[in-house]
């Protein structure tokens, strides 16, 4: 496994990929309401299997309860969260506040994405932010953390420590941009990487390789995103709906072939044949499961696929 | 105002159009076409030529070419009480 | 023959054109244009010939009397050209550039500066026989018009049976005559002309397929010939357009089609093809389907012979949407069923069953033939006829008789379609202007006129003239009761009703009241703008009027003639057409037309056959002519071949037209040269070339010519016993053919099919010069020959039957069932399947000679590209009017010839070639080119250079200017006005057209219901 | 050039139809240019409304004229008399005149006749796109001369973002990605090593966000 590394902050999800481990980390949408037992009943679940559990913002733009209360509720009941922020609905200052108010609570890891357009959403004729961008909100926290102080340059009392962490598609277009991208990142700032979900291995062994060749893999902690299918509609819905998502048809095939009931179940077996294929590859330190709507497939997957019981760290 | 009615058409789901209005026996409708030069008045001229016979109350206005058509004379027309207007060329 | 003999005699400018068909017409109006007086002389009432008997035409389907009616009407109103109808030629004597023909006028019996055309006397003249036009399905009168758009449209009495002349009585058309034209004293007259030179273009007589009484013509009534038919399809015809069995005028379904109707038949009719049968045998029955969907046609023929542009094109289409069914076996017999009067045929089926199928009608493709008269004919004008009684042409001067300074074009050179015809007809005009060109404008009168009253800042003194046309009008529109309502309208000085506005008379009147009242304007309310207006233009300007300040309100055709019987409506409809153009005139101001000068100087590209004989035709004509040759020298495809098909030596020949081009004063040659950059318009052309030489010029003729197809099937270029007919003409040139070997051909090879579905013209007439040339040295070496069509069209049929009688073998093939190719150790054998024996058939062939086909040029991509010429989806360049401009290219000033417009045969590429030298020669006669009046207007203050005209103007008239603002070309505007339609700043406003004229005539038509 | 679309002619008409004497006023530049408010529709609009007022037996008189360019004191001194003969004007203007108005004839009701779209250029005849958002502090020189701020829908600074699928943006397939062309470009000028330069945090305050702009040089300035 790679070499230990030094550990700037107390997340745990630091911990584990600095000793070496294989991090597993989940996904969970907080509910389109206020009711918080939707995020204790799946955090619970998810509790014993995965090290920490994203919480994601307002995904696809539908409106939901945030991101930051989502987190403080999981903390509470023990498990570590990652805090999803999009610059999409919020303007530097909004940003800025809300980092210190999860740091406030402890929170030290935090995701740094664009967001999808609103027009995804249920607000099509909103106004949208994007006073920054995904890598200049990476820059923001590491120089928050780094320098301790704020855009405007004054100094933060009790500066956030925050494991930084961005989200990558080997997968979208134009491809040969990709892994410079990937180095951008890193040189904003970035510590740890989710990629989007992985259907098409033999491409993401490409940029895996086109990583390597560059040494990114040891500048940056690469977890692999999976999403278990829970049937054949489900596949071809991603296949062709989802921009960015690359999903082979002998995938799909495989899928419709199938009888409708044993449909769930095979998607859980191209997951878990996923990871044991992802293993092998040199640069993955670990899996990002996103079982959408599904999160009680988690602890079988983890299982399944050789990755229980999780590492203790101090 | 005319009523409508949904139609739905090869294309594109119910386009509601206008119900025309039954025709009121002794209404004679001023019809008033653009005819290019030399294909519909030069076609216009042989009907006569062949005495074939078509109701009087179409005026025909020469031009150029049809693509001399500016939308300022139809709508002038259309003001001034004309019922129809055909471009043909 | 050189091409420019110096005679002494001092030259004539003016030649005389014997017949006034189509191709007559287009030499007439070429020579007219340029500045010589023409003189046609037709035996007929009136000009046309066989192309106004017509419905439509193939490949497009439009319709023939649409597009040769305008050309009728400008040749009748021509200044330069003189119509002697009823007339034939005696004798002509004299020399090249000076010959003295006697010429005999047979009576007219109606005056023709006093006959209106009215036909009133033809409504009332008694005395009944066939029309003649109308292939006697119809009948007409003892005083008449052959047909309603007859040029000139006089009547003309028929002596052989009008009732006074034959037997003294009746004289019923002089009481009617309100224009008492009628003249029995006429006595016709004789006289003589003096030409420079003389054009024959008397046409062809229809085969008349009586002489085949098995066919039963004449015998059975639905039996009728394909020109019959093309009336009966024709909506000014006998049943106007409904196609109707002339035994019981009901609706046929079932019509059979039989092709070769007296011609390809040596024993009892003509032994040549007539070229054109086909085709139109195709046309009628695709335009048969479209008058009535549930026509089933079918076609019975020997070989299916669309070799023209775009036909193959048309006859898959009539094969697969039409349904017309194509069925390859003569019929020899035609029997009636007595009861239904329908007609049964006897053929082959493809199951090589007898099958008997009765048809409802069937139409008998007549070929075409000299007249009865013509040996006659070719004594009085001293030519020589070749064997068949066509005009005896050579391949390298197809349209130059044996006398000199004799030309002659269109079907009596030998059986030709009217595209050919057209093009021959520029040629000749081409050929007249190189022998003439010093006489040109000698005896040509400009017309003097006074100088254009200036009427700036006066008001409007309109006159307005109603014209009765003797009855015409008056019998439906109240002619008086309008001229008198429209008296006290705002801008009216004058109005009065005239019996003929259209008179000498009523034009003297016109010209006196425009002087006694100061008239300013003039409305005349009679027939149509399109034929008269042009008339009263003249006539106002004599009088000092600019001739813009003119309207012709159209009350006849569009108004008394389609309300027969509405009084009441039609005046009122009259007096708002009349009371429109009144407002319209009111607004109009005088337009003056300014010209543009044109540089007497071609441009030629391509040093073909083509290219070289278009610079010499223009440099014989005076013209200086710059010939740019991409390659080290002159000649093109040319080079490659020997001998033509009637055996004339093809090198010897190249070698004179180089030598001719090279030495020619007029001509630089710039070899090894491509054009660098040109610009300019028509008349004014900048050009640079690759050699560094910048010429100006006012034409550019593009003969980029053609190249061979390279073929991949058939082993070809993998084994050395595969050749193309190329190399086998020149090693039996050289070598001879090898004793004991054998040939095999194959024909189409490359053409007719997905994605080149179209027929290079000259592969049949190749392996058929060679075959012969094989058997010839040989006569026991085996050659066959494998084809889908034999396609040796017009004259050429000769040698396809010399080929036959010599012992070539010919096998049909279909495109499915291609023959199959195995290399041996010698040679090749080739498997086809036998459609007569029903069985696959192979042979050893020593030699196997695929028939190639011809690709256009790939220089003529750059050049399409460099001049905006439009190519077809072949890649061939589009001519402006398949039929009627066949070297023209719809910008102005660029003329095509040879293989760049598509494939054709040597003679043929030559007259295409003096073809575009003649049009080319007619706009380079001018030295200044006139714009037309009526053009639209630019105003550059309130044009924000929006650039929308720019866009969508066919003619790209609007350009960006040096200080970045739009500028409008008037010389290459037509005055279509799509500029104006579009221009959001209303910045362009169209002469005689504008805005502001168009609502006021909206408004004059809408002030009772306003 | 400033881009606009005509409103729906129920949507003016019912601005419009309490009024007595409707003034339409086209101005002849911009939207002219894409056939939009210029002279010509400004009379085709009044003519409509006409027309729809003598279907509705309104009252209403619609008379149409149009000047130069309506962002321009001085262009407006030709229509002067007939805006105040009117108790309302119909502005086929950009935005832009339609204020104008507002502020010359203080007591005169003004209605926009257009929706203004966007700055943008003539793709081709009747294709107008977005080119430009005015944000005061170009970035064409670092993107290879495609705008990211008006032409990406997210304004990513560092793009491509994850939805861009076969050159088009993840929200419509119409839509070119910005980035994807910038790549395309940068690749076409062999400039692809400057792609992994960051770029710097964008400084808002000149665009529209730090508020309403005004431009003054010195040395023409009455």
């Amino acid at each position: 496994m790679s070499q230990q590394r030094a550990v700037k902050t107390d997340s745990k999800l630091e911990k584990i990929l600095a000793a070496g481990h294989l991090a597993v980390t989940s996904e969970c949408g907080p509910p389109r309401g206020s009711d918080p037992d939707v995020i204790t009943h799946k955090g619970n679940m998810l509790k014993e299997y995965v090290d920490v559990v994203n919480i994601t913002d307002n995904q696809t733009s539908m409106t939901r309860m945030c991101s930051l209360a989502a987190c403080i509720r999981l903390k509470q009941l023990g498990v570590e969260p990652v805090l999803q922020m999009v610059t999409r609905d919020r303007n530097r200052i909004a940003l800025q506040s809300d980092i210190l108010g999860a740091a406030s609570f402890d929170i030290t890891n935090v995701l740094c994405l664009s967001g999808d357009h609103q027009s995804f959403g249920d607000c099509p004729n909103g106004q949208n932010v994007h006073d920054l961008d995904s890598m200049q909100l990476i820059q923001t926290v590491r120089y928050m953390r780094d320098e301790g102080k704020f855009l405007g340059g004054d100094d933060i009392k009790r500066p956030p420590k925050m494991f930084v962490g961005a989200a990558a598609n080997p997968f979208a277009d134009p491809f040969e941009i990709r892994v410079p991208r990937l180095a951008k990142k890193i040189a904003a700032g970035v510590e740890f990487i989710q990629t989007q979900c992985i259907y098409n291995l033999d491409k993401f062994e490409l940029w895996m390789k086109q990583v390597r060749d560059r040494g990114l893999h040891e500048k940056v902690y690469i977890l692999a995103g999976l999403t278990p299918f829970k049937n054949a509609g489900m596949a071809k819905y991603m296949r062709s709906r989802v921009p960015g998502m690359d999903v082979p048809d002998d995938v799909v095939k495989r899928m419709s072939d199938t009888p409708k009931e044993k449909q769930a179940e095979e998607g859980l077996n191209i997951c878990i044949e996923s990871i044991e294929r992802l293993k092998q590859i040199e640069g993955v330190h670990g899996f990002h499961i996103m079982a959408i709507e599904w999160e009680e497939k988690v602890p079988e997957i983890v299982k399944r696929a050789g990755l229980w019981p999780r590492p203790e760290v101090s | 105002m005319a009523q409508s009615v949904a139609v739905k058409t090869r294309d594109t789901e119910n386009v509601s159009i206008e119900v025309p209005l039954e025709r009121p026996s002794e209404w004679e409708p001023e019809i008033l076409a653009f005819a290019c030069h030399y294909c519909a008045f030069a076609a216009a001229d042989l009907s006569g030529v062949m005495r074939l016979s078509y109701p009087y109350n179409v005026k025909i206005i020469r031009m150029p070419c049809t693509g001399k058509l500016d939308q300022s004379y139809v709508l002038r027309a259309f003001e001034r009480g004309v019922d129809g207007a055909f471009v043909a060329g | 023959m050189n091409m420019n003999t110096p005679t002494n005699t001092q030259k004539r400018g003016s030649v005389l054109i014997v017949g006034g068909g189509i191709g007559g017409m287009q030499a007439s109006l070429d020579l007219a244009d340029s500045g010589f007086k023409v003189h046609i002389v037709q035996k007929e009432s009136s000009i046309g010939g066989t192309m106004v008997m017509l419905d439509k035409t193939f490949p497009t389907g439009d319709c023939s009397m649409c597009m040769i009616s305008p050309k009728m009407v400008e040749v009748a109103r021509h200044p330069n050209i003189e119509l002697h109808t009823l007339a034939q030629i005696t004798s002509v004597d004299g020399v090249p550039g000076d010959f003295k023909v006697r010429v005999i006028q047979q009576p007219r019996f109606v005056n023709k500066d006093k006959c209106t055309g009215c036909g009133l006397c033809e409504e009332k003249c008694p005395k009944k026989t066939h029309s003649e036009f109308e292939q006697n399905l119809a009948v007409r009168k003892a005083i008449y018009s052959e047909f309603s758009q007859a040029v000139p449209n006089t009547r003309v009495i028929d002596r052989s049976i009008c009732l006074y002349l034959t037997k003294g009585k009746c004289r019923i058309c002089e009481k009617v005559c309100t224009a008492n034209a009628i003249d029995f004293e006429d006595k016709g007259r004789e006289y003589d002309l003096e030409v420079g030179a003389v054009i024959l273009s008397p046409g062809l007589k229809r085969h008349n397929p009586w002489l085949h009484q098995e066919l039963g013509y004449g015998r059975w009534e639905n039996v009728v010939t394909s020109l019959q038919f093309e009336r009966i399809l024709s909506t000014s015809g006998p049943f106007s357009g409904e196609i109707k069995r002339p035994s019981d005028q009901k609706h046929p379904e079932k019509i059979a089609w039989l092709q070769c109707v007296g011609s390809r038949d040596p024993h009892n009719a003509n032994p040549w093809c007539s070229s054109v049968c086909c085709m139109y045998a195709t046309k009628q029955a695709v335009i048969a389907r479209e008058h009535d969907s549930n026509i089933k046609p079918s076609i019975f023929y020997m070989d299916m012979r669309a070799f023209g542009k775009d036909f193959d094109k048309y006859v898959d289409r009539a094969k697969n949407e039409y349904n017309v069914a194509y069925r390859r076996s003569m019929i020899s017999d035609v029997r009636e069923d007595p009861e239904t009067q329908s007609l049964i045929v006897r053929y082959t089926g493809d199951d090589g069953k007898l099958t008997y199928e009765t048809f409802d009608m069937v139409v008998l493709s007549i070929g075409l033939e000299p007249h009865s008269d013509v040996h006659e004919f070719a004594k009085t004008f001293g030519i020589d006829l070749n064997n068949h009684g066509f005009a005896e042409t050579s391949v390298f001067s197809p349209v130059s008789t044996s006398r000199e300074g004799i030309y002659v074009t269109g079907t009596f050179q030998s059986p030709k379609d009217i595209p050919e015809t057209v093009m021959q007809g520029s040629a000749v005009a081409g050929s007249a202007m190189s022998l003439l060109g010093e006489a040109r404008g000698s005896e040509v009168v400009e017309p003097v006129l006074p100088p254009e009253k200036d009427i700036e800042g006066t008001d409007p003194r309109i006159g307005v003239i109603v014209c009765h046309c003797g009855i015409n009008i008056s019998q439906t529109v109240d002619v008086k009761k309008i001229a008198e309502d429209v008296k006290n309208l705002p801008g009216v000085a004058h109005s009065e009703d005239m019996m003929y506005a259209c008179a000498q008379d009523s034009q003297a009147k016109i010209k006196k009241l425009i002087d006694e009242k100061n008239l300013n304007r003039l409305v005349v309310a009679s027939c149509t703008p399109r034929t008269h207006a042009p008339l009263f233009q003249e006539t106002i300007r004599e009088a000092g009027l600019n001739k813009y300040l003119f309207e012709l309100a159209d009350i006849r055709e569009q108004c008394s003639w389609c309300h027969m019987g509405e009084n009441e409506a039609a005046t009122k409809k009259a007096g708002d057409i009349v009371r429109m153009n009144i407002a319209k005139v009111n607004r109009l101001e005088p337009v003056t037309t300014d010209s543009v000068p044109v540089t007497p100087a071609a441009l030629v590209i391509g040093g073909g056959i083509a290219g070289m004989t278009a610079s010499l035709s223009l440099a014989d004509q005076g013209f200086a002519v710059h010939l740019v040759e991409k390659d080290k020298a002159l000649g093109g495809l040319l080079k490659q071949v020997r001998t033509t098909l009637e055996g004339a030596e093809v090198q010897d020949f190249l070698r004179t037209r180089i030598y001719d081009v090279e030495k020619h004063p007029k001509i630089t040659v710039h070899t090894e040269t491509v054009i660098e950059k040109s610009e300019g318009f028509v008349g004014n052309f900048n050009t640079s070339l690759s050699n560094g030489k910048q010429i100006e010029h006012g034409a550019v003729i593009v003969a980029t010519g053609g190249e061979e197809y390279k073929p991949e099937e058939y082993y070809y270029g993998e084994n050395r016993y595969v050749i193309t007919q190329r190399d086998l003409e020149l090693n039996l040139m050289e070598k001879g053919p090898e004793p004991g070997s054998s040939y095999v051909m194959i024909q189409c090879v490359g053409s007719r099919q997905e994605p080149v579905n179209y027929c290079s013209r000259i592969c049949c007439q190749d392996a058929v010069k060679n075959a012969i040339a094989i058997k010839e040295k040989d006569p026991n070496i085996p050659v066959t020959i494998i084809y889908r069509d034999i396609r040796t069209y017009g004259l050429r049929e000769d040698f396809y039957r010399k080929a036959r009688d010599l012992g070539v073998l010919f096998i049909h093939y279909e495109p499915d069932r291609k023959p199959e190719v195995t290399p041996m150790g010698r040679g090749v054998s080739v498997t086809t399947y036998d459609y007569m024996m029903r069985r696959p058939v192979t042979f050893q062939a020593d030699y196997l000679v695929l028939s190639t086909g011809l690709r256009p040029h790939p220089a003529s991509e750059d050049i399409g590209r460099r001049f905006k010429l439009t190519r077809n989806a072949d890649g061939f360049f589009l001519e402006a009017h398949v039929k009627l401009r066949p070297v023209d290219f719809p910008s102005e000033g660029f003329y095509v010839a040879g293989l760049a417009h598509a494939p054709k045969n040597i003679d043929e590429t030559i007259s295409q070639a003096l073809s575009a030298a003649g049009r080319a020669g007619v706009l380079l006669s001018h030295d200044r080119l006139g714009v037309s009046g009526i053009i639209s207007k630019h105003d550059r203050d309130l044009c924000m250079s929006c650039l929308a005209c720019f866009r969508v103007c066919p003619f790209d008239s609007p350009f960006i200017d040096k200080d970045g603002k739009v500028s409008h070309n008037e010389v290459k505007c037509t005055g279509c006005g799509i500029c104006s339609g579009i221009c959001p700043a209303k910045a362009f406003q169209v002469n005689n057209f504008t805005d502001d004229q168009m609502i006021a005539m909206i408004d004059a038509l809408t002030e009772n219901i306003a | 050039m400033i881009v606009g679309k005509q409103k729906p002619l129920d949507e003016i008409w019912s601005m419009i139809k309490s009024h007595k004497n409707v003034l339409v006023l086209g101005c002849n530049t911009c939207v002219a240019v894409c056939h939009e408010g210029g002279n010509k529709e400004a009379e085709i609009l009044s003519s409509l409304l006409r027309m729809r007022a003598s279907q509705e037996e309104s009252g209403i008189a619609v008379t149409n004229s149009g000047v130069e360019r309506q962002c321009e004191h001085e262009f407006f001194d030709s229509v002067k008399d007939a805006i105040e003969a009117a108790d309302a004007v119909l502005s086929t203007a950009c935005g832009i005149g339609v204020q104008f108005i507002a502020e010359k004839f203080p007591t005169t009701v003004v209605y926009p006749g257009l929706n203004t779209t966007f700055l943008g250029a003539v793709e081709k005849i009747g294709v107008m796109k977005e080119k430009c958002q005015a944000c005061g502090n170009c970035v064409l020189g670092e993107t290879a001369g495609i705008c990211p701020v008006a032409r990406c829908a997210k304004r990513v600074l560092n793009g491509p973002c994850g939805g861009s699928t076969k050159g088009s943006c993840e929200i419509n397939k119409e839509v070119d990605c910005a980035w994807q062309l910038i790549v395309n470009r940068l690749n076409a000028l062999g400039q692809m090593d400057r792609y992994e330069t960051l770029a710097p945090i964008k400084d808002w305050s000149t665009d529209r966000a730090g508020g309403p702009r005004k431009q003054i040089r010195e040395e023409i300035q009455e």
